[in-house]
């Protein structure tokens, strides 16, 4: 359903994504692995068209969205969690949902702030509270459930993980593994390896934006090289 | 950080380009046979009005000449001095340099005269003002160079405060735009008005052409516990502070007073009746009663289909002074064009507001000063009616020159 | 003092390698001679109008290259120099007018007070980055601009008059002659230019340029930044009052308007429209600025319409001002 | 006691006006960071708008409906099709906006000079708010009164549409995180345009609103826009709430600075404004919440 | 004596601990790494040595001296230079004029007005000197916007080498470099004097071993372990928190 082909992306002069090739299809949840500056995190934003990429295309449910704006390739079905969660400090829980909401033209499921509500039962108690008085954690719960109120083909999430006490992580690979179940495919970039793999059934590493290795997270695992190379000590 | 030759090269270029192109702009070759007059006027902003007047009163001087002086064809090349008296100086230098002016005329405000008077003086070009009537005009800043065909505030105004003064008023709260004219009408009230038993007991002065709500002076005007206000406004600034002295209701409390500027005939439409019943001094109306203002009244109506109000009676004898002073240099300016000035000088013509005689300084002298009530007339139009009449008072004196 | 001059010129001799430079550098000066060549001739062919023209474009072109210190230079982008411009003709006046003072000592002393004003007031903005920054020197100017107005001793806001040319009788001549008066105005021109490219070329100068570029770089070097800011503030404020004396000597009179925001403004547009940190950029943009306005005024009442379409369009599309597109396109070529 | 309830009245009368220029220029500074120094442009365009509809219709009423749309249009356009392009290609950095902006306000100046003259105009008071009405005491003109509860209502609304409801919500989270709206599929471009659009018409609308008080003339808005960029600093830069408890701070200053410190009048708030940069750079309001 | 000692040190931003009750001593003359996942309270625990943000509370001496709070000149001129993690660097103007500006300002000629800074001739060899040490002396007279992000980050370096530090903190030196330009700029950072006390903050695990013989890591604000490469890589703390369970 997404298809990502010879992504190239630049930062001013500076050449990020040199060619990267991804795919995601249908109830797949789909690992992006790599070191810090291996241009995962611009992969994502080019997806998103945040951050345009110069050449390559991207494909989402046969249509091309590589030049969209961003607000017209999120209205086609995907939702976005970034690497700074962010999360809104002036507005409150309830209203980032419904912004969520309001924004989103397909309406899924009756009641999706609702529904939001039973999966974190800490954002219920807090709906009133703004953003910016959150924890680090209901930060996270908060933009995904903020992602999953506009009912999304697919959820796109930069590193969920990140800064969060090892409890919380528990919590949050359930809750991801919950929302992989019920049908709705994951792109995940994350620097949790235990996480990720628990997580992704087909896993891509990048390293100096190229692609270096591609394939199911089982040959992953038993891949020592690559893992060594590219992915940490 | 430091320019590289290149970039010198370039600015050697664009300066060269540009030199060039300011070398070939045409110089104006001097046409000989007309004698070119520099009008100056405030065409836009708060003075807008009078100076539509003025100049529509100097064309018809003119006319009466022919536009022709001893044969000589006569050029008007306008210029707005914007009120400001930088633009002034501006406008100025044009005429001088590049319209190769033989004398300026016009200004109507008092702090474009102060700065030009003395350009006037250093580059010896006869300026003949139209208003500018801040004393000092021809007091501390008089030149040989410099005449004034209107009158000073001093001898317009002293009448008023008189005239104020002998119709019982004790008290008196004055109000005015804080510039030289502002303050020279409001100081020759003040003279007039004290030298004959009144007191000014407070003195408001508003920023000249930066007020545009006059509410908290006018409730200062109002508390001050005066039995009036004497305001000098003129154009724009006076319909907006006599309309709101009528908003604050204060008409019934403390009577807003002016002269003929502050219900001027060419604010009446926006004044309404807000300018009936007023009483103010005046040194020209259109119902005065002598040839020579019928005369210029009925030339005005026949070419602008309105009477003329008093901005139109200056700009006349602005222009009739210069037609008259020319006439009599046979349509030269004197190769020492202080002469033209002294010329001048000793003229005597009647007008429409009356007698007009010079003073050592170049300043006309005015003859009467009249007292007049705006009345709607039989035709349910409204017009003056004269009530009293008054001499003109003298100029301040001032000028340390001599000439 | 001159021991280290002596060192500094023994030191250029040997340790410094000459700078790699392009053969025609000759062609190039003979190019700046000629064209001073031609400001010097300049009286001898054109009409006594292109003259005032000129006088007035090099007046407005100290008063922006002050501006281009600030803004081209060091990068602060203030919308409150005209106040300097207000404090340099003021000065003068006080000086002379008031106080009796003859030119040669009321001048400098403008110069040294203005500096001295100035220094408080830009350690105050330069607290302020930005819009804040443009607005507090906004501020700044406006309450100067309304105390003018209000001012008695200094005629509120008819100005004051009989501001002094200098006196060069000894030379026997005039400055009340527009020829003469024209070659006084080039060579204070010339001499803030120099007195400019000396500054921006100093190590000082340097500093203000590490300023422009990246502030917190400049900090982390070590460099007490805000002083540095002050001190482009100071100086900036004192080139603008040199124009400021200028102006006020070539009109015989100063008023409040020399200190509006609009005139602020208009220095700005000059800087940008010549290109900000070029060193002759704001003569250039004054150039264009005072014959466009003079040319406009003369077709049509509504300059202001013409004019402000046009800083739009020099804003939006030429960043570079004059002397940077022309510079851009060459290097496109090349 | 009277003249000072009148001088206070006054006063607040001023800093209605002001406010309800105020609130566009914060509004759009809060929210896309743009110093729109045109916006004085925007009040003049309404002005003289609303003259045209009143001269033709005879009804204030329609005029101060209708003229606010010509600054609404004038502003979404300079917005979505000028300034949001420059800003997005890269090269221009606010302050060169604020110099386009610059050269708009002065642009627009010579326009309505080049249509409608340099005369001063004026709308007529509509009759219900003709004459004055009596209160503890003193009487005070009904149209003055007319401007203070506009401005207050104006406030009011605003706050709580901006507090309460969605699309507050929406320009909230829009000042504190534009990409992640963008993110969540608002096409925030366009929504800031007619923000932008919104603040330029309540400027048109305070144009009309001070015709029968002031006069209608071309730089009117060159004027009075300085006075509001003092109210927005001191407010806090895009802060609503701060520019409203401003704007009364410095009408208040500027009124009495008016009618008991003549001398000062024309600088006081100036003084004000270098007084509040000194010992708070941010504004008396904070930076907290910027636009709620 | 040590090169830098924190004592005590706590940083929160409102209610946020970023950095609690951390203590540190990096002895003169020692390669030091500081790491730790994102948003340990690196980039703060930076931001306060050199004086860009003040602690809540504790101690940072510099060469034994206080650091002064606020002032990253000062900072700078005590001995302490610091490299940043995104380039700051003058854009517009030339490597040279970088480095001339760097070394300029430990020169008594900054203050100087009126004479060219061309005509002091012992700031420019300076200038030189950075830059042959750091391999730029290819690119001297290009414009900093035209370099290559790894020629930027060896430019990044020089510029703090200009203070003549006795400490220098890097921010990330390698970080986004292609492999070739991080092993070219491990080479250099090894070349310089061994006086010199490093600071590093580095995510690529192979630069910090190439580069340093402690570290610190980092967590939550709290320091979890300070040792060397294998004492870091058998902390079972270390490996929870940072490495990961499954990945020692």
């Amino acid at each position: 359903m997404l298809k990502v082909e010879h992504l190239h992306t630049y930062y001013g002069e500076s050449h990020v994504l040199q060619g990267v090739d991804l795919s995601v299809t249908t109830a797949q949840c789909v690992a992006v692995l790599g070191r810090n500056g291996a241009g995962k995190t611009t992969t994502l934003r080019s997806i998103l068209g945040l951050t345009p990429a110069r050449r390559g295309r991207v494909v989402f449910n046969e249509i091309d969205i590589t030049r969209l704006p961003t607000h017209r390739i999120v209205k086609s079905g995907i939702a976005f969690v970034p690497e700074d969660r962010g999360i809104f400090p002036t507005v409150t829980v309830e209203e980032h949902l419904a912004i969520a909401y309001g924004a989103s033209k397909r309406r899924p499921r009756r009641k999706p702030i609702e529904y939001v509500f039973e999966i974190f039962p800490r954002l219920a108690e807090r709906r009133k509270s703004l953003g910016g008085q959150l924890s680090g954690g209901e930060q996270q719960m908060l933009a995904i459930g903020r992602a999953l109120v506009a009912g999304p083909d697919l959820m796109i999430l930069d590193e969920p993980s990140e800064g969060l006490a090892p409890v919380i992580i528990e919590k949050l690979e359930a809750v991801l593994m919950d929302i992989k179940a019920s049908g709705t495919p994951l792109l995940l970039v994350e620097q949790n390896y235990h996480l990720a793999t628990q997580l992704a059934d087909y896993v891509y590493v990048l390293s100096q934006g190229r692609v270096q290795f591609a394939g199911d997270t089982k040959s992953l695992i038993a891949n020592d090289d690559i893992r060594r190379m590219y992915l940490s000590v | 950080m430091a320019m590289s030759f290149k970039g010198y090269a370039l600015i050697g270029l664009t300066g060269a380009i540009g030199l060039a192109a300011s070398a070939s702009v045409p110089t104006y070759a001097q046409e000989k046979g007309a004698i070119k007059i520099g009008l100056m006027l405030p065409y836009k902003g708060v003075y807008a009005v009078p100076a539509e007047s003025i100049d529509r009163g100097f064309q018809i001087a003119l006319e009466e000449f022919g536009n022709k002086s001893n044969g000589r064809p006569i050029e008007i090349i306008r210029a707005d001095d914007e009120l400001t008296p930088s633009v002034g100086v501006q406008r100025f230098n044009k005429f001088v340099q590049s319209d190769k002016v033989a004398l300026v005329a016009g200004v109507v405000g008092s702090n474009v005269g102060i700065a030009l008077s003395e350009l006037a003086d250093k580059n010896k070009m006869p300026m003949v003002f139209v208003n500018a009537f801040a004393d000092e005009i021809t007091g501390k800043f008089c030149s040989p160079y410099i005449a004034r065909t209107s009158f000073s505030a001093n001898g317009f105004e002293y009448a008023s405060g008189k005239y104020w003064a002998s119709k019982g008023v004790k008290t008196a709260v004055t109000m005015g735009p804080d510039y030289s004219a502002g303050r020279a009408f409001i100081g020759g009230f003040k003279r007039g008005f004290e030298d004959n038993g009144g007191k000014v007991i407070e003195e408001i002065w508003t920023p000249f052409q930066k007020t545009k709500d006059y509410s908290a002076a006018l409730t200062q005007a109002a508390n001050s516990g005066a039995q009036i206000i004497y305001a000098f406004y003129a154009g724009a600034e006076a319909i907006q502070v006599v309309k709101q002295h009528a908003d604050f209701g204060l008409r019934t409390k403390i009577p807003f007073i002016g002269d003929h500027w502050v219900y001027d005939e060419a604010l009446w439409p926006a004044l309404g009746d807000l300018a009936l019943n007023a009483q103010h001094v005046a040194t020209h109306y259109p119902s005065i009663e002598t040839e020579v203002n019928q005369k210029f009244v009925k030339a005005y109506n026949a070419k602008y289909k309105q009477d003329p109000d008093v901005s139109a009676a200056l700009g006349y004898d602005n222009g009739k002074a210069i037609m008259l002073t020319l006439e009599k240099l046979g349509g030269e300016m004197p190769q020492d064009r202080a002469k033209f000035i002294s010329t001048m000088r000793d003229l005597t013509f009647d007008s429409p507001r009356g007698k007009i005689k010079f003073n050592a300084q170049n300043s006309a002298l005015l003859e009467k000063v009249y007292v007049v009530e705006i009345v709607k007339g039989p035709d349910g139009k409204m017009q003056r009616k004269p009530l009293d009449q008054f001499p003109g008072a003298g100029d301040l004196p001032g000028c340390t020159k001599s000439f | 003092m001159s021991a280290d001059v002596m060192l500094t010129s023994e030191r250029r001799a040997g340790a410094m390698k000459p700078l790699p430079l392009p053969a025609s550098r000759r062609a190039y000066a003979a190019l700046l001679v000629t064209i001073g060549f031609g400001l010097c001739a300049l009286p001898s062919f054109v009409s006594g109008y292109v003259m005032t023209l000129a006088v007035e474009v090099m007046i407005a072109g100290i008063f922006a290259s002050g501006i281009n210190l600030l803004t081209g230079y060091t990068g602060l982008v203030s919308l409150g120099q005209a106040m300097f411009l207000g404090f340099g003709g003021y000065g003068i006046a006080i000086g002379t007018a008031l106080l009796g003072w003859p030119l040669w000592i009321s001048a400098p002393v403008t110069l040294v007070v203005v500096a001295a004003i100035a220094a408080p007031i830009g350690a105050i903005c330069t607290r302020t980055r930005g819009v804040e920054f443009l607005l507090i020197t906004l501020a700044f100017s406006q309450m100067f601009y309304g105390a003018a107005i209000k001012l008695r001793w200094t005629n509120g806001s008819d100005g004051m008059t009989g501001i002094p040319r200098p006196d060069l009788s000894l030379l026997g001549m005039s400055a009340d002659n527009p020829t003469v008066f024209y070659y006084y105005v080039l060579v204070v021109a010339v001499l803030s230019l120099l007195m400019l490219w000396r500054i921006v070329t100093s190590p000082f100068g340097s500093v203000l340029v590490g300023i422009r570029e990246n502030e917190r770089r400049m900090m982390s070097m070590g460099y007490a930044v805000a002083n540095y800011k002050v001190g482009s503030f100071a100086l900036a404020a004192v080139i603008c009052a040199v124009a400021g004396i200028l102006q006020s000597q070539y009109t015989y009179f100063v008023n409040p308007d020399a200190m509006s925001w609009q005139m602020s403004g208009e220095g700005v547009l000059m800087v940008i429209i010549g290109g900000a940190n070029v060193i002759l950029g704001p003569f250039v943009g004054a150039a264009v600025f005072v014959v466009v306005k003079q040319a406009l005024s003369m077709i049509t009442e509504e300059y202001n319409l013409f004019f402000g379409i046009f800083f739009m369009l020099v804003v939006a599309f030429f960043r570079g001002g004059v002397l940077g597109s022309i510079s851009a396109l060459i290097g496109k070529r090349q | 006691m009277q003249p000072f309830l009148i001088q206070l009245l006054n006063g607040v009368q001023l800093s209605m006006l002001v406010f309800l220029l105020a609130v566009g220029l914060t509004l759009i500074f809060g929210l896309m960071n743009i110093l729109n120094l045109a916006h004085g442009a925007f009040f003049t365009m309404g002005a003289y708008f609303g003259l045209v509809v009143a001269n033709n219709t005879g009804s204030f009423w329609l005029a101060l409906l209708v003229g606010p749309l010509l600054p609404f249009a004038a502003g979404f356009i300079l917005q979505f099709f000028v300034l949001q392009p420059l800003a997005q290609r890269g090269r221009s950095t606010h302050l060169d906006l604020a110099l386009l902006t610059f050269g708009l306000l002065f642009a627009t100046a010579g326009a309505v000079e080049y249509i409608f003259g340099s005369a001063f105009h004026s709308i007529v008071t509509p009759d219900v708010l003709m004459g004055r009405v009596a209160l503890l005491g003193i009487e005070y003109p009904i149209y003055r009164l007319f401007i203070i509860a506009i401005g207050i209502a104006i406030a009011v609304g605003l706050i709580l549409v901006i507090d309460r409801t969605l699309v507050g919500a929406t320009l909230r989270a829009g000042v504190d995180n534009r990409e992640m709206v963008t993110a969540l599929g608002i096409n925030i471009t366009f929504l800031f345009a007619l923000v932008f659009g919104f603040g330029s018409a309540l400027a048109g609308f305070a144009g009309v609103v001070s015709a029968p008080v002031m006069s209608i003339y071309s730089s009117m808005g060159i004027g009075i826009v300085v006075t509001t960029f003092v109210v927005v600093v001191v407010g806090g830069l895009g802060n609503l709430k701060g520019s409203f408890y401003a704007s009364l701070i410095v009408g208040m200053t500027d009124t009495f600075a008016q009618a008991y410190l003549p001398e000062a009048e024309l600088f006081a708030i100036y003084i004000l404004l270098i007084a509040v940069m000194i010992f708070r750079p941010q504004g008396l309001f904070g930076a907290v919440g910027r636009v709620a | 004596m040590s090169a830098l000692e924190i004592r005590n040190l706590r940083k929160a931003f409102g209610g946020l601990q970023v950095i609690s009750d951390l203590d540190l001593k990096v002895p003169s003359g020692q390669r030091h790494a500081v790491i730790g996942p994102n948003g340990a309270g690196k980039t703060t625990l930076f931001n306060i040595i050199t004086g860009w943000q003040p602690p809540t509370s504790g101690e940072i001496l510099i060469q034994g001296v206080p650091a002064k709070q606020g002032r990253p000149d000062l900072v700078t001129r005590g001995g302490l230079s610091r490299s940043f993690q995104k380039n700051m660097l003058l854009e517009s103007v030339t490597v040279l004029e970088n480095l001339r500006v760097a070394c300029q300002a430990f020169d008594a000629s900054r203050r100087s007005i009126f004479q060219s800074c061309r005509s002091f001739t012992d700031v420019v060899r300076k200038a030189r000197l950075a830059a042959e040490q750091m391999h730029l002396d290819t690119v001297l007279h290009r414009k900093v916007n035209e370099l290559s992000y790894g020629q930027k980050r060896q430019l990044e370096v020089a510029i703090a080498l200009c203070a003549e530090p006795k400490i220098l903190l890097m921010d990330e030196p390698a970080a986004g470099t292609s492999p070739d330009e991080r092993t070219s700029l491990i080479k250099l950072i090894n070349g310089l004097s061994p006086e010199l006390t490093i600071l590093l903050v580095e995510h690529d695990m192979d630069v910090v071993f190439a580069i340093c013989d402690i570290i610190t890591v980092l967590s939550y604000g709290r320091v979890l372990a300070t040792g060397t490469r294998d004492q870091i890589q058998s902390n079972p703390q270390v490996i929870q928190a940072y490495l990961g369970q499954r990945h020692a």
